[in-house]
């Protein structure tokens, strides 16, 4: 019942981290949601392993905490090289690209 | 255990890691010869992976090779090489070429090892180090605020469902209690009960690949970013990228629920009918070729979606077929777009939206060469024998229509002819660009169309009528990898 | 001399390639012609060394292609397709010198015409069904760029509606053939495409649903093409915005294709069917439906090549009639309804072309009187129409006094209405040539001149054939005959309610 | 030797159509002279067969065609006096064009057109099976056609030769129905009643079709004939399909002649003479003894001949007139098919060829003088002409003998039973004959009906026939017009043809023995309903001859000497007047309301309809098209470029298919 707890409690992050997205106008706040998706995911992971009883779960945590790394780096490039040409990371403006 | 197995994916790492080191050596002109490097890589390795035959496993069964590899590593390798071709003369006398070359090469070795991926851990670094490298080159144009939107879109899209895999992930891990995908077969054949989490995991996978597959309704960046990138890497995504999805999904989602005998073809029918009609509507109401391009490229992951519905040996084997074609067509078509982008902009500078469909009027003047080509491609995207598209249907629609047949079933019976009215509506919008291109009178001189572009389109050509007029290989080869995704 | 089909096609696909490449519009229309003359020297050997006493194929080819799925390139001849294959090589090449002052991208247009040829050879003569259906699509494409590259003002609208159109049809034909490609496979365990195995094995399909699903799929196909009410509606719009070239070759040799599935793969699935009787009597109420309807509307037009448009439909409703009838004399006056039509039908879109060219028009009413100063023209097109009304002494009167006459045998009442048809027929032909060609010069077209030489010569050969064929119909006749006689072996059967 | 060679009689003239049509323009007068030659072979030929086969010879000769067809040489007496009478009247009447068409600057075309008609008339008659038969038949058709239509810039022209095709038309599709049905027939007594047809004969040769006419079930065999007699009506203008003949007019004269008075016509008269046996064998439902298909030919007949001599009365147009008269002395022969056949048997056949020939005679040559009349004063109104007889004698002349002819004047001796044979015009045997036959078969069955309307209308034609003489020749002239007598190439074929009109009538009784023993010859046996001895009284004989005077007498009164003004009967207020004048108002009915109004305006157009707007404007392009685009713009509005939209629909996405599984499996 222990791992019910991790599960609800990941559930949550997971949620929140999707409103988030929905929600959310700034780029910058997006990519946290998206950094706490991949927490609440990673946190499963551990979990399980624990519960599981063997490390693998564990090890891919810890190659998904890397990447998300990454994918954070590469997230604020992009949103950087947007600012200079386009003054603001407000994603409600940015839809050149539609229809 | 030999190694050499691995020898394309190793060449490929190396190499982009000698690029990168060599463009801080050279001077920015000088960059210019990485293009061939890299090619002469890409062909190096596709001739090894056509001429290797062994299978194997790695690092603890976290990679094999078998047919289905083989036959993918063949569809990526062959999109990075066209898309490299073509960008030695797009990215002519970029200053950051060697990032490029060395992004794609990456790009293509992310995708060989989700081909290859026997294990969560290692599809999961093969997705995002494909992915990932993709987000930069859609946004490579640093300075075309269209190409950093479409990067943007792509990024938070790819993130949040890479999030949703991890998670499916987790949860399939929790429940079988590996990672290793033989193992968690293994597990969910000795207990099919369903419980409920697993399918639930399930549908998180689907979710994940089906972003990359752009299937409705995790489709949602495919035009912006098609259309915002620049050509070539729109090129490489919609014919390289796209086909990943499909892979993991072969490998992982089939086995696992063929093995749950959890049967989702409604799920999946509804899905690829949805997904295949949705594409060829909006398709029809658009003026931006590139943008038309993406949303039949949904269409077509529609099509192949319907290798899910009846997961039969041919169904899949057409399913592979058709990723094959489509790779050749889509990512020929999308070069050619760029020809006629560098035909536009050497008419004038800053011409706006170039991939109008103004500027295909008399192309068959302008750019012989290309309009044939595009020509090609489009009969084949609609199906038109002889051709590469029209074989991966051809088996496609038949295996679904011998199961209506051998099931009696009218629910296949009416996706089947669905899926036909789809491909004749599609024949509306491709024969507008045709005509066009062929009817209309031109709007400039004949211009000289460059030698890069040529090679890759003609290579393009080559391959779609060819694997038309000659398909007993490719056939055999999608035979055998639909064998190794259904376990036989 | 075993390949001649094979090399036949091959040489009008490569004459095909030759003239896209050609620069001036005097080499391409030279290649053309020597190309589709070649094609056409190879076809009438085929015709004087086949033997028109036995109901096999001859001069049959196979070469393998697609081994796993069992697809072989096999071509052959028979009754049936014997005389279809010396129409394609007859009407081409008087095409290409009808059309011969094209001026237009010269090359692609003579090109496409010998794609055409390709294509309709490939259908004719093809007997494994994957190459058959492939052959069945190649064929569209050419005529989508002839109509929508050298078409009238509403040749886009018209030249997509032809492609689409007609696409849908045969990809539901494609599916029937899966079908029967597949209940052929679990019969016997090896996939494989030829087209006379295929029909073979369709009888042992058990439900009766299916098979009747089948074949109305195929049907559907099959009729679309011909085109039999009510799936004509392309046909017309194709026809008034094409190219006069483009027109003749859809009139006289794509709607035959429709035919020729009528024959080739209808009629020995008809017995095995579900219900054959009801399935010849849907057959046989479209026949006639189609004549009347047509006549009808071809009374109707203003337009003389829609009007030519209109009777096509009438007189292919005959064909779709006489193979409905299921008698041996019917099915053979069937087929020669379809050679005859072919080479009528050149002759009648040919006159609405040099019209058009010469007056500017083709609006009846805004003709009237050109008798005066195009009498080649009025000569020829008079005997064209005459035969098209089915006047004795030409062919077209022997294909429809074959159907009618042994039609009756099993479909009298059908007969009957179909009968009625035929004073309508004359009607609204004489009553256009009244109109637009003789009374009193309408002035208000200015000076007109008389067809060129090139266009009279080869309406006169066309002319010629026709009264050849309306005199001494055996050479052809003879061999439909025999098939058809094989044909009725099978659907000796069939009995209609 | 002339058997042997009997094919040419088609062939030569078909020979001179093809040169003339290629070579005519270089020739001197429109090369003329091709079919002239051409034709006096064929007419030669026939000569010559008949000397070889008098008198009960037969030439047969037979190649197979198409599908057990065949085609075939068949000359009997019946087809022997044909050929002569086509071939030498056309012989004459194309020697006369040369000089009436000496101005036409297409008289190639002409000689042409007209050598073509001659070839496929004698097809039509020595052809020895009904295909062919019905095959030169259309053939016919189609040179009457292009001959009515010969002066094509003219609207009328064209139009009549459009309104003569189709309502020929309308009688050939029956024909085409008769010979269908009769091809089934024989094929299932073939199968039912084991009717064999012996080698070296073909199914639809006239043979075949007698000795079948005995097995076939008898409501189908009159079903046959009289769909037969129905392709017969539109030949031979009879009625309802008569409208056509008169409107044929548009033509040259010469054409009138030849095809709309003594050839073409009359092939109705001869298909039904052909298939004579055939109509005797059907069944007699309607009256007792008389076949029924005879008996509807004796009425359609009968009253054609009345009703057409009642508009000829009226006609101002002298072409009209001998047309008329034309239509109505086709009703004449009609009638005596059906009457004489009832009671006379084969001997009906006779009867009515011998009429067909006089008549082709007497009336050519009226054409023939209306048109050199015409060609003097330039106009075809009788109420323009007038006091021409001391211009042109010849012509009036010879327009007298044929007028007398047409009226049946002459002294039946015999008939009175003097010592003496009887003494008259052509026209007086041939028309007597029919009369007497007609009033035999009202004795003898008791119906009157045919005989009344044949006297009626013999009164009718010598009033219309002398009305038009007396107009055109006597009386003051009306136009000051200089006429004058037409060259010697005209008037030599006058003469020619008047000395027939005169004469002919005297091989009467030598003609009905040739002829009647046709059908032995074939060996078919025809049943004879033979009445007791009939002995008309002295008076009943005479009528004829009685009424043709009175009728000439009455139109001399009125149109000679003027002794009633007309002027109150021919004023438009008269109603019955007005409905002669138009015909009964039949081009109207026929042509407007059925032909344009209701098949083009109503049917057509309401199919057109359906075509373009429901059928494809609604289905095709509005349901499916504009649907689908409708769609696309609808949907792709969905993709509205923010991103979060995007994230949002991804995740209702996945929720969504997370509530799918959960129904489809629950758990948790």
């Amino acid at each position: 019942m222990t791992l019910y707890l991790y599960l609800i409690i990941s559930a949550i992050i997971f949620t929140i981290g999707a409103y988030g997205i929905i929600t959310q106008r700034s780029g910058i706040k997006i990519l946290m949601c998206i950094e706490l998706m991949l927490t609440a995911a990673n946190l499963n992971l551990v979990a399980f392993s624990s519960f599981n009883g063997n490390a693998a779960g564990q090890v891919f945590a810890l190659f998904s905490i890397a990447i998300a790394a990454a994918e954070a780096g590469i997230g604020f490039a992009i949103l950087v090289a947007l600012f200079r040409v386009r003054d603001t990371i407000n994603l409600d403006n940015i839809n050149i690209l539609r229809w | 255990m030999n190694y050499v197995l691995l020898a394309p994916e190793i060449l490929l790492t190396v190499l982009a890691l000698i690029v990168i080191f060599i463009g801080l050596l050279v001077s920015d002109r000088s960059k210019n010869m990485l293009g061939y490097i890299s090619a002469a890589g890409l062909v190096a390795s596709l001739v090894y992976v056509l001429g290797t035959k062994g299978e194997g496993s790695f690092f603890y069964n976290a990679l094999v090779i078998d047919p289905l590899s083989q036959f993918f590593k063949l569809i990526f390798i062959v999109v990075s090489l066209l898309a490299v071709i073509a960008s030695i003369k797009y990215f002519e006398n970029n200053r950051n070429q060697d990032e490029y070359y060395a992004l794609i090469l990456l790009a293509t070795v992310g995708m060989m090892v989700v081909a290859s991926a026997n294990d969560l851990v290692s599809l999961f670094v093969g997705f995002e180090l494909a992915s990932m490298s993709t987000y930069v080159l859609a946004g490579f144009e640093k300075k075309n605020p269209a190409s950093l939107e479409a990067a943007l879109k792509y990024f938070i899209i790819g993130s949040l469902s890479s999030a949703l895999m991890l998670f499916g992930m987790s949860l399939v891990y929790g429940v079988t209690g590996s990672t290793n995908i033989t193992a968690i077969i293994e597990f969910f054949k000795a207990n099919p009960a369903v419980s409920g989490l697993d399918v639930i995991a399930m549908v998180f996978l689907v979710a994940g690949f089906g972003f990359k597959m752009a299937l409705v309704p995790f489709h949602m960046w495919a035009p912006d970013t098609y259309e915002g990138s620049p050509s070539v890497v729109s090129a490489l995504l919609a014919a390289g990228s796209k086909k990943m999805g499909f892979v993991a999904a072969f490998r992982v989602l089939v086995l696992a629920l063929v093995a749950l005998r959890a049967d989702l073809w409604v799920t999946f029918g509804i899905l690829a009918v949805i997904t295949m009609t949705y594409g060829n509507i909006v398709a029809i109401s658009q003026r931006s070729i590139k943008r038309m391009l993406a949303y039949s490229s949904i269409a077509q992951a529609g099509y192949i979606a319907l290798a899910f519905v009846v997961t039969t040996q041919m169904s899949i084997a057409g399913g592979i077929l058709l990723a094959l074609g489509h790779a050749l067509m889509k990512g020929g078509a999308f070069i050619a777009v760029a020809v006629v982008g560098y035909m536009v902009l050497s008419d004038n500078k800053n011409a706006k939206n170039i991939d109008d469909i103004e500027n295909f009027a008399g192309l068959g003047k302008r750019a012989p060469i290309t309009a044939f080509a595009l020509f090609v491609f489009f009969l084949a995207l609609a199906g038109i024998p002889p051709s590469a598209g029209f074989i991966g249907k051809f088996v496609l629609f038949y295996s679904i229509t011998i199961e209506a047949v051998r099931q009696a079933s009218t629910w296949f019976l009416i996706v089947v002819i669905i899926a036909i009215l789809n491909s004749a509506l599609s024949i509306y919008y491709y024969a507008r660009v045709i005509r066009y291109m062929y009817v209309l009178p031109p709007a400039g001189e004949k211009i000289k169309e460059p030698a890069p572009y040529v090679i890759a389109i003609v290579l393009a050509v080559i391959g779609t009528i060819g694997i038309g007029l000659y398909p007993q290989p490719f056939i055999e080869m999608a035979m055998n990898a639909a064998n190794v995704v259904l376990g036989v | 001399m075993a390949a001649l089909i094979s090399l036949m096609i091959l040489i009008s696909l490569i004459g095909a390639i030759i003239t896209f490449l050609t620069r001036t519009r005097e080499q391409a229309r030279a290649v053309a012609l020597l190309a589709s003359g070649i094609s056409f020297v190879i076809s009438l050997i085929l015709f004087l060394r086949f033997d028109s006493s036995i109901p096999t194929i001859q001069f049959a080819e196979s070469y393998p292609w697609i081994v796993s799925l069992g697809i072989s390139l096999k071509f052959g001849v028979d009754g049936i397709g014997m005389p279809l294959v010396l129409l394609s090589n007859i009407v081409i090449p008087l095409t290409v010198i009808f059309a011969w002052g094209e001026t237009k991208q010269a090359n692609q247009f003579y090109g496409l015409i010998l794609l055409e040829l390709v294509g309709v050879l490939g259908v004719f003569t093809s007997l494994d069904f994957f190459v058959f259906y492939i052959f069945w699509e190649i064929v569209l494409i050419p005529m989508y760029f002839l109509i929508s590259i050298w078409g009238g003002p509403r040749k886009d609208y018209s030249a997509i509606k032809f492609f689409i159109y007609t696409h849908v049809a045969s990809l539901v034909m494609l599916l029937a053939i899966f079908s029967l490609y597949f209940n052929a496979w679990q019969i016997s365990g090896t996939p494989n495409f030829d087209m006379f195995y295929l029909l073979k094995n369709y009888s042992v399909i058990e439900s009766s649903m299916l098979k009747d699903a089948i074949f109305l799929a195929l049907l559907f196909g099959f009729l679309v093409k011909m085109p039999a009410v009510p799936f004509h509606t392309w046909l017309p719009d194709a026809h008034v915005e094409a190219p006069t070239a483009g027109s003749v070759i859809l009139a006289a040799l794509l709607l035959k294709m429709g035919g020729y599935g009528l024959f080739r793969v209808i009629l020995p699935l008809l017995p095995f069917s579900g219900s054959p009787g009801e399935l010849v009597i849907v057959m046989a109420i479209i026949g006639v439906v189609s004549i009347l309807y047509g006549t009808f509307l071809a009374l109707a037009q203003r337009d003389l090549k829609k009007m030519v448009a209109y009777s096509s439909i009438s007189h292919m409703g005959y064909v779709t009639l006489g193979a409905a009838a299921i008698v041996p004399l019917s099915i053979s006056g069937a087929m020669y309804q379809q050679f005859s039509h072919g080479l009528i039908t050149c002759v009648l879109f040919m006159s609405c072309g040099v019209i058009q060219h010469s007056a500017g028009t083709r609006i009846i009413g805004d003709l009237g009187g050109i008798a005066k100063y195009m009498p080649k023209l009025t000569f020829l097109m008079l005997a064209g129409f005459l035969a098209s009304l089915g006047l004795p002494g030409m062919s077209g009167f022997i294909a429809e006094f074959l159907v009618l006459v042994n039609s009756y045998f099993t479909l009298p009442n059908f007969v009957i209405l179909a009968l009625f048809g035929i004073v309508f027929t004359a009607g609204y032909h004489l009553w256009a040539m009244q109109r637009a060609v003789f009374g009193t010069y309408n002035e208000k077209l200015g000076h007109i001149h008389d067809g060129a030489n090139y266009e009279m010569f080869s309406m006169a050969v066309i002319i010629l054939f026709v009264i050849y064929f309306g005199l001494n119909p055996n050479p052809v006749l003879t061999m439909m005959t025999t098939n058809s006689e094989q044909l009725y072996t099978v659907l000796k059967g069939v009995v209609i309610p | 030797m002339f058997g042997e060679i009997s094919a040419l009689i088609v062939l030569l003239p078909v020979l001179a159509f093809v040169l003339t049509l290629f070579l005519g323009k270089k020739l001197p007068s429109g090369g003329a002279y091709l079919p002239i030659a051409a034709i006096a072979g064929s007419f030669i030929i026939s000569l010559g067969t008949f000397l070889e086969i008098y008198p009960d010879g037969m030439v047969q000769q037979s190649w197979p065609w198409f599908a057990g067809m065949n085609i075939g040489i068949l000359i009997d007496p019946l087809a022997v006096v044909m050929l002569m009478m086509v071939s030498f009247v056309s012989l004459l009447i194309h020697i006369y064009a040369v000089g009436y068409m000496a101005h036409d600057p297409a008289k190639p075309r002409y000689f042409a057109e007209t050598s073509l008609f001659t070839a496929a008339m004698l097809s039509v008659v020595l052809s020895d099976n009904i295909l062919q038969f019905f095959i030169s038949w259309e053939l016919v058709g189609l040179c009457s056609f292009l001959l009515i239509g010969f002066w094509y810039h003219k609207p009328s022209a064209a139009a009549a030769a459009k309104k003569a095709f189709l309502v020929t038309r309308v009688g050939d599709v029956l024909f085409l129905a008769g010979i269908v049905l009769l091809y089934v027939n024989i094929s299932e007594i073939i199968t039912t009643r084991a009717f064999s047809i012996e080698p070296g004969n073909f199914i639809l040769q006239f043979s075949t079709m007698f000795e079948a006419a005995k097995l076939i079930d008898p409501t189908q065999l009159t079903l046959i004939t009289l769909l037969f007699f129905g392709g017969a009506v539109g030949k031979s203008g009879q009625f309802p399909l008569h409208g056509w003949l008169p409107d044929a007019m548009e033509g040259p004269t010469t054409v009138s002649a030849l095809i709309h008075a003594a050839t073409m016509v009359t092939a109705g008269v001869y298909l039904v003479a052909r298939t004579f046996p055939m109509f005797v064998a059907t069944p007699d439902t309607i009256s007792p003894g008389v076949p029924d298909a005879l008996l509807i030919v004796a009425y359609v007949g009968g009253f054609t001949a009345l009703f057409a001599a009642t508009m000829g009365l009226v006609m101002n147009d002298i072409k009209r007139v001998l047309a008329y008269s034309t239509v109505s002395q086709l009703g004449y022969m009609m009638l005596a098919l059906g009457t004489a056949g009832a009671v006379l048997g084969a001997k009906a056949v006779g009867i009515s060829m011998f009429h067909l020939i006089a008549h082709a005679f007497f009336k050519a040559l009226l054409f023939l003088c209306a048109g050199s009349v015409i060609h003097a004063v330039g106009t075809n109104d009788i109420r323009e002409m007038g006091g021409l007889f001391g211009k042109m004698k010849i012509t009036a002349i010879t327009m007298l003998i044929a007028a007398l002819a047409l009226a049946g004047i002459g002294f039946p001796f015999a008939g009175l039973g003097m010592p003496i044979m009887n003494i008259g015009t052509a026209g007086f045997f041939s028309k007597d004959a029919i009369i007497e036959g007609a009033l035999e078969y009202g004795e003898v069955k008791g119906d009157m009906i045919p005989y009344g309307m044949a006297i009626l209308a013999a009164l009718l034609t010598s009033i219309y026939i002398f009305r038009l003489w007396f107009m055109t020749f006597t009386g003051k002239p009306r136009s000051e017009r200089h006429a004058h007598e037409s060259p010697g190439v005209m008037t030599r074929p006058l003469m020619i043809l008047a000395i027939f009109a005169l004469l002919f009538g005297f091989s009467q009784l030598g003609f009905y023995g040739y002829v009647e023993k046709n059908f032995e010859l074939m060996n078919v046996e025809i049943a004879v309903h033979e009445g007791e001895a009939f002995h008309p009284s002295p008076i009943i004989v005479m009528l004829p001859v009685i009424v043709g005077v009175l009728g000439i007498l009455i139109s001399y009164a009125i149109y000679n000497r003027r002794m009633l003004d007309m002027s109150k009967l021919v004023s438009s207020g008269n109603p019955i007047y007005k409905l002669l004048l138009n015909r009964y108002y039949e081009p109207k009915l026929g042509a407007d309301i059925i032909g344009v109004k209701l098949t083009h305006g109503v049917v057509a157009q309401s199919g057109e309809f359906i075509d373009r707007k429901i059928i494809d404007g609604l289905v095709i392009d509005n349901i499916i098209g504009k649907t689908v685009f409708m769609l696309g713009e609808i949907v792709r509005k969905l993709q509205t470029g923010v991103v979060q939209n995007y994230a949002s629909v991804t995740l209702l996405g996945l929720g969504l298919l997370i509530i799918l599984l959960k129904i489809k499996f629950g758990g948790i």
